[in-house]
């Protein structure tokens, strides 16, 4: 009965939704004087930044990013707020088999590598596809990775903490420099430099540096959290 | 630049990222520093909103471009209004809990983190121009919330925060649909240039967008059959947390919604709907409230009608509509607030948090039972309390615009209000004590803060004229669609690098 | 040299089709599945649903990642002109930037909402949603 | 000055609230002196005519006095005064004192406030403090808090937000809320407004005013307060429902093109109350139950006057509502000190008491008088006037109605007397003394006053005539100023000196022979002490002569009294908890269904999206 109401409901949801999708010219230019044709023209021009999506979520929408980023810290806070048990440690960790020692080592070598490539791909983000959310999972994998594979893992809730503070600060900080410098919140205070260096597009890599190191301690966080979580 | 808005959302989470760090340094600055903040985010508010009654909107650009390209802030009459409104109530909120319950350090930390944030994000919510900078504010907010609602370990209150999980997930799938739509027709995001461009969507979106919207904000707003979550986690979360939620967060909702119906889009039917919708909002939940056995859940669905009325008279749609509507939600933050900070205090002992409960507790909580009759008594809409007078600017609104039979209902859902909120009144003042209960005294601080919200309340029952001009700024704000529109697009030449 | 498999226009429509369905899919894992696991997994089911009918929405026919890599502009002066050309092969960013701050909150939401369900695992001992129901009235 | 009225109070009844904490003395002192303070300001100071204004949430507020408000501030002083004096006699040593002698000024402040309002927002807002004074009294015992707390907000805050209603109405209409301004545009307001408008003003009057079918809360609100505030409430405050009526009346409803089934409506309200009133107050055990339906029931010939409307009915209802106020204020007081006295106020337990508290019984005695409308008291002197005004406009059901009530009246009148103060003495009251002076004082004061106005009706009438003349009624004769019973001057159409001398010879012949019976000391038999027909009664059976007292006669109008409006109301209250209960279940509890109802309301407006945004 349930089953037969609730799908009775999405189809009409759905074929309203459809309906109304397939208006859209897809694959085309369906609209006029949009926002992208000023972001896809200014992000070279402007900010020198190669990567528009960079731009874009840095700077353009820059303030989206900064709630995103509190979005993610709020939901390792939550998540450890609701876990909470009181005062004593984090319990230990469920353990169901232990990893061989192929698993052990090969682990121990992937993981500078993991975190290399996502230290790169966030310090490129403003010129290669990724950035500071991409390199952060990626860095977060590394420590899954070690956490899998060594039941005795230890990350340290204090470092974390205080490198996700940090890279908050940072960013928060930076905006509120654009705001006495520029007149105006995360404005870009810094030179713009040349297209496609390393060193261009002004505080977007600094920033997106930033996400990086906030976006990859506060997975590990979450990640850590979680594990250490039993009965 | 002395103030300007965007500090209102930067403060906060410079703030919210240090506490972690000040922790390790000094303990109790984890909870001094929300109040510092909250403290410097108020007189702000006061000074901006002083200015933008008497200069006009501001409006904030965020990273040097100008609307529609860049994100921007909107500090006009109205959302000032709201966004002080919101700041007074978080930082007599923050007094409530500044001592709040002796959690521990641990708990302490994340407990201000989530409450500054909840109330950034509801603030974040109101002040933006940008549809989906409202969506990640609206996010925040709700996280927060989540967190907030499930604090208390016990298992009830996981439960609360589960529901509204869930309903909360499903508003965000309907705000991004609508977003999605919006973008498809527009190719932009900004408020004010939507509104703009409106007339250029097919009619077809514009009104599926428009139903996403207003199903997805209504979870927010706490409307009729979408308010499943709202009982629950008024109940469950703590004290405080449930004077945020129906001070602060659902007035951020609200305010979304009508923002949608009312800016965004020229749909015609839109104040026909919101009065019927609101009317089955009120209905539904004044009879839900009054068989109730939890005194937290009796004020939730109070809370929840009190929104429909406010619906209701933003269905008016005249400019006394809108000013009835907005001074409704001004008294509802102040007096409902102080019901839950109050009331949680007087079923304190009770596991149910049962109405029964209370008997005969005035005897050990005068001044707290006091407050709490005060609120009882002004939100029925007595005069010369604060509630009497948005309930009269609603009836006068809704008797100019000839809806004599909203007239009716308001007023006899008042009279199912004064049932419940009497019989509670009792049951505190006039029945006798039972032996064997241990009241909780409150903190002087938690008595502040109710002492304060109890003066609010006195202040404009006797001298409405204190807060009246800056309604009606605010409601003429709100209704000058063209105005918003040009405020936002006229701002600056582009600020470049 | 364009290769074409359909004729049919529904299939230009693939992207939409499929997300509405993912979108559908997930709703109704979250509407009737009894496990709040399940439900969980629905409504990430459903983020990705409407995550992958945002990028559709930005998705331009033959159009190249929005990025001015050095191998694109080689030989351009990066002059007004050059780069409005360029731009207009690009697809629409806008989306794609939408949708990496909407997977963010995708991903904060689910981790709370598994959080909660180890809390509701630790007092109910059980996992069925109808028998979680405490609260009500 | 009426600005020093109101500031004195108010913080009278502030300080005397304050003083509670510090001595019972000084609370006492502060509480007399506020009184006393008001009510000489009232009569020195006030000049008819003055008008003050103010400005508040961009209203704008006018207090004034003319002779008909004076008429009722009168009423309301002067039975405050008394009542406040015998306050501090029958209050002493009960708890949160501070709290009842606060709400008793607030209670004066909020009727003189009514009466001085010129504008419909203070008015208002006078009512309802009026409202929620009195409902502190309601509660002060907490004794069926629930049952008769509830009732009485929840009628009184039904009758204020219909006066809301129209409040706002009429303000959206003519944007302005000076009770004057209402007046003079009321012919300009739409048919339909015409109509809603004194309705919606006589919903909330009435309530008050304790009329069918809105009495409802009026037998457990009166009987449950204290008494030293009971004889000001059903005194004094249920004659502002009749101030405001008469108010709509004269200039509202006469304006009507079509005002006579509005007035026949009412009168017959009014009589319907008084007949149910009454008969419900002989059914009674409970003294200040039986006082309570009294009430009521005098209150119906009042609002028949109001209603008729004529000058003679006008006038007696003016007439009748001070005098009303003056002997229920005395029989509320006499059962307050016979309270006080015994600690129980039930006739089937309290008998005999006429040579305890002598002083109590005669001043009941001239009140019964009074109320029972025998000459040569005052009570006649209205009750005439009223039966006059119903005949010559031709209401001759409306006379025989009136009529009955009046005459049943005899029935609990005498029930009342005879109960408390005649009867067998017994042993269990031997102990009985007399009230303090206090007490009396203020009962034989009024009782006296009484009296006087039996010969003298012009005293009070001439007042009652010049409000009349505000309210735009021709001044009636000259010669009613020097009307008296005694000396035969009534309009000429009735010879009442025999009447008069026929009833007074009665009464003095059966008092010489009572006086003489009574003298002789008889054998003392105990009224519980009765076995009949070889069965004993069982100990706990009280088989005291009030027991079913007017058993047959209430079997005869049994089957009037066998629906009471009472138990519709609490059957249409429980009918809509069910349905309140039944409709919260919508909330199941269950995540996934709110979940499904967020897809069902998206469905709908999807469905109905053409309809909806059109």
């Amino acid at each position: 009965m349930k089953k037969i109401l609730v799908l009775s409901l999405l189809a009409v949801f759905g074929v309203y939704l459809a309906e109304v999708l397939f208006k859209i010219d897809f694959g085309h230019q369906f609209f006029l004087n949009g926002v992208k044709d000023f972001y896809l023209t200014a992000s070279p021009d402007k900010l020198k930044v190669a990567n528009v999506v960079t731009s874009i979520v840095v700077n353009f929408r820059g303030f989206d990013t900064l709630g995103e980023v509190t979005v993610l810290f709020l939901a390792t806070t939550a998540m450890s707020s609701i876990l909470y048990k009181g005062r004593h440690k984090l319990g230990e960790r469920a353990v169901l088999f232990s990893s061989s020692r192929i698993v052990m080592t090969g682990s121990k070598l992937l993981f500078p590598a993991i975190i290399l490539l996502g230290v790169y791909v966030f310090v490129h983000g403003h010129l290669t596809p990724g950035g500071g959310f991409q390199g952060g999972v990626i860095i977060a994998t590394g420590f899954l990775l070690m956490l899998l594979s060594y039941q005795d893992y230890q990350v340290s809730h204090v470092v974390l903490s205080v490198v996700e503070s940090l890279a908050g600060i940072t960013f928060a900080s930076i905006g509120l420099i654009g705001l006495l410098n520029g007149g105006t919140f995360l404005h870009n205070f810094l030179h713009t430099g040349v297209l496609n260096n390393l060193l261009s597009g002004g505080v977007i890599p600094i920033i997106y540096i930033a996400v990086g190191f906030k976006v990859g301690a506060e997975l590990t966080g979450l990640i850590y959290t979680a594990l250490n979580e039993k009965d | 630049m002395v103030g300007s808005p965007v500090l209102f959302i930067a403060i906060p989470l410079l703030a919210a990222f240090l506490i972690p760090l000040l922790g390790f340094v000094w303990k109790e600055s984890v909870r001094i520093l929300p109040g510092l903040v909250l403290l410097y985010l108020l007189y702000l508010s006061l000074t901006l909103m002083e200015q933008v009654v008497h200069t006009g909107t501001i409006v904030e650009v965020i990273a040097g471009w100008a609307p529609p390209w860049g994100i921007n802030l909107v500090f006009s009459p109205l959302t000032g209004l709201l966004t002080t409104l919101m700041i007074l109530m978080g930082f007599i909120i923050w007094i409530y809990s500044y001592r709040f319950k002796n959690i521990d350090f641990q708990e302490a930390v994340k407990y201000f983190i989530l409450l500054l944030m909840l109330i950034t994000g509801s603030v974040g919510i109101v002040l933006t121009g940008d549809i989906f900078n409202q969506f990640v504010f609206i996010e925040i907010t709700s996280i927060s919330a989540y967190a907030l609602t499930a604090f208390y370990k016990g298992r009830d209150s996981a439960e609360a925060s589960f529901k509204y999980l869930m309903i909360g997930s499903l508003s965000s799938m309907f705000l991004l649909l609508a977003i999605a739509l919006i973008y498809s027709q527009l190719g932009t995001l900004n408020m004010a240039d939507i509104a703009a461009k409106a007339h250029l969507m097919k009619p077809e979106f514009k009104i599926l967008a428009l139903i996403f919207f207003i199903t997805g904000l209504g979870i927010e707003a706490e409307i009729f059959p979408l308010n499943g979550w709202a009982p629950d986690a008024y109940a469950q979360a703590p004290g405080p947390i449930g004077a945020a939620f129906s001070g602060i967060v659902v007035k951020a909702g609200v305010y979304a919604m009508i923002r949608v119906m009312f800016t965004l889009f020229d749909v015609a039917g839109t104040h026909q709907f919101l009065i019927v919708i609101g009317i089955i909002t009120l209905i539904i939940a004044e009879m839900s409230a009054v068989r109730q056995e939890h005194l937290k859940r009796m004020l939730a669905y109070s809370s929840i009608g009190q929104m429909g009325l406010v619906i209701v008279a933003f269905g008016i749609g005249t400019e006394e509509g809108v000013f009835a509507a907005l001074f409704l939600m001004l008294n509802h933050a102040i007096i409902k607030s102080l019901l839950f900070l109050s009331g949680s205090y007087l079923v304190y002992h009770s596991t149910g948090k049962y109405i029964s409960e209370v008997d005969g507790i005035a005897r050990n909580l005068p001044i707290t039972s006091f407050l709490f009759a005060l609120g009882s008594i002004a939100i029925v809409g007595m005069p010369p309390f604060a509630g009497f007078w948005s309930k009269w600017s609603m009836l006068t609104a809704a008797a100019h615009s000839n809806l004599i039979l909203i007239i009716g209902l308001v007023l006899s859902v008042s009279l199912i209000e004064l049932v419940y909120y009497f019989r509670v009144l009792n049951r505190i003042y006039f029945f006798p004590k039972k032996k064997e209960v241990v009241v909780k005294k409150p903190t002087i601080n938690a008595l502040l803060a109710m002492g304060l919200l109890g003066l609010l309340i006195l202040i404009i029952g006797f001298y409405p004229d204190s807060v009246t001009g800056y309604l009606h700024a605010a409601s003429q704000s709100l209704l000058d669609k063209g105005k918003y529109i040009h405020d936002v697009l006229s701002t600056g030449q582009l600020l470049l690098p | 040299m364009e290769f074409k498999l359909f004729d049919l226009s529904i299939v230009e429509y693939a992207f939409f089709v499929t997300s509405v369905l993912i979108i559908l899919i997930g709703l109704y894992a979250a509407l009737v599945k009894k496990t709040l696991i399940k439900i969980v997994i629905g409504l990430s089911i459903l983020d990705a649903g409407i995550n992958l009918l945002l990028i559709s929405i930005g998705y331009l026919k033959a159009g190249t990642a929005p990025i001015f890599s050095p191998a694109l502009v080689k030989n351009m002066p990066l002059t007004l002109e050059n780069i409005k050309k360029l731009s207009e092969g690009m697809v629409d960013p806008v989306p794609q930037a939408l949708v990496l701050t909407a997977i963010v909150i995708g991903f904060g939401v689910t981790a709370v909402a598994l959080s909660l369900v180890i809390r509701l695992y630790r007092h109910h001992h059980t996992l069925n949603i109808d028998e979680i129901k405490n609260l009500k009235w | 000055m009426i600005y020093i009225l109101f500031s004195i109070l108010l913080g009278g009844a502030i300080l005397t609230f304050l003083a509670n904490k510090i001595s019972g003395l000084l609370r006492d002192t502060f509480f007399l002196l506020t009184m006393l303070g008001a009510t000489l300001i009232f009569y020195t100071q006030l000049h008819i005519g003055g008008l003050v204004n103010f400005s508040i949430g961009s209203f704008n507020l006018e207090w004034g006095v003319n002779s008909f408000s004076w008429y009722f501030s009168l009423i309301v002083l002067g039975l405050g005064t008394l009542a406040a004096f015998y306050a501090l006699s029958y209050m002493k040593g009960k708890e949160n004192l501070g709290f009842f002698y606060f709400s008793f000024l607030i209670s004066i402040l909020s009727m003189l406030g009514i009466v001085m309002s010129h504008d419909l927002i203070s008015f208002f807002i006078f009512w309802e403090m009026m409202t929620w004074s009195s409902y502190f009294m309601v509660i002060y015992s907490g004794k069926n808090v629930q049952k008769n707390g509830i009732n009485y907000i929840l009628f009184s805050a039904f009758g204020a937000y219909a006066m809301l209603t129209a409040i706002a109405l009429v303000y959206a209409n003519i944007h302005s809320l000076s009770i004057v301004e209402m007046i003079s545009n009321y012919g300009q307001f739409s048919p339909a407004l015409q109509t809603w408008i004194p309705i919606l003003f006589l919903m909330a009057f009435s309530v008050k005013a304790a009329m069918m079918p809105l009495h409802v809360w009026a037998p457990g609100a009166y009987s449950d307060s204290p008494m030293a505030y009971t004889s000001v409430f059903s005194g004094a405050l249920s004659k502002m429902g009749i101030y405001g009526m008469i108010l709509i009346f004269v200039t509202m409803i006469s304006h009507l093109p079509d005002d006579t089934w509005f007035r026949e409506v009412f009168a017959w309200l009014g009589a319907i109350t008084a007949i149910m009133g009454t008969l419900w107050a002989i059914a009674q055990d409970d003294a200040r139950k039986l006082l309570a339906y009294s009430s009521v029931a005098q209150l119906g010939y009042i609002i028949t006057g109001v209603a008729i409307g004529t000058d003679l009915a006008m006038l007696s209802a003016l007439f009748l509502a001070a005098l009303h106020a003056l002997f229920k204020g005395t029989l509320f007081m006499a059962v307050g000190a016979v309270e006080r006295q015994t600690g129980t106020v039930k006739f089937s337990e309290v008998t005999g008491l006429i040579r305890k508290m002598p002083w109590t019984f005669i001043a009941s005695l001239l009140a019964i008088i009074a109320l029972a409308g025998i000459p040569p008291l005052g009570g006649f002197v209205g009750k005439w006037m009223l039966y006059e005004s119903l005949i010559n406009s031709n209401h001759y059901i409306l006379v025989i109605a009136i009529f009955f009530a009046s005459t049943s009246a005899f029935l609990y009148c005498y029930k009342f007397l005879f109960g408390f103060f005649l009867g067998q003495e017994e042993k269990e009251w031997a102990h009985v003394k007399e009230a303090p002076a206090l007490m009396v004082v203020p009962m034989l004061l009024m009782a006296g006053f009484l009296v006087i106005l039996g010969t003298f009706p012009g005293i009070l009438l001439k007042p009652a005539d010049t409000a009349m003349q505000t309210l735009g009624f021709a001044p009636t004769e000259g010669h009613l100023w020097s009307m008296s019973v005694l000396f035969n001057a009534w309009g000429d159409q009735v010879l009442l000196r025999p009447l008069v001398y026929a009833i007074a010879g009665i009464f003095l012949f059966f008092l010489i022979i009572l006086t003489v019976k009574g003298w002789k000391n008889t054998r003392y038999v105990t009224t519980k002490d009765i076995s009949s027909s070889g069965e004993v009664p069982l100990e706990h059976e009280n088989l005291t002569f009030s027991v079913n007292f007017y058993q047959p006669f209430l079997r005869a109008v049994g089957p009037v009294m066998k629906h009471r409006m009472i138990t519709w109301y609490r059957e249409f209250g429980a009918g809509m908890e069910t349905i309140f209960d039944f409709t919260r279940r919508i909330y199941t509890g269950n995540g996934q269904t709110y979940a499904i109802y967020v897809m069902v309301f998206l469905v709908i407006i999807l469905l109905l999206q053409n309809t909806i945004f059109g």
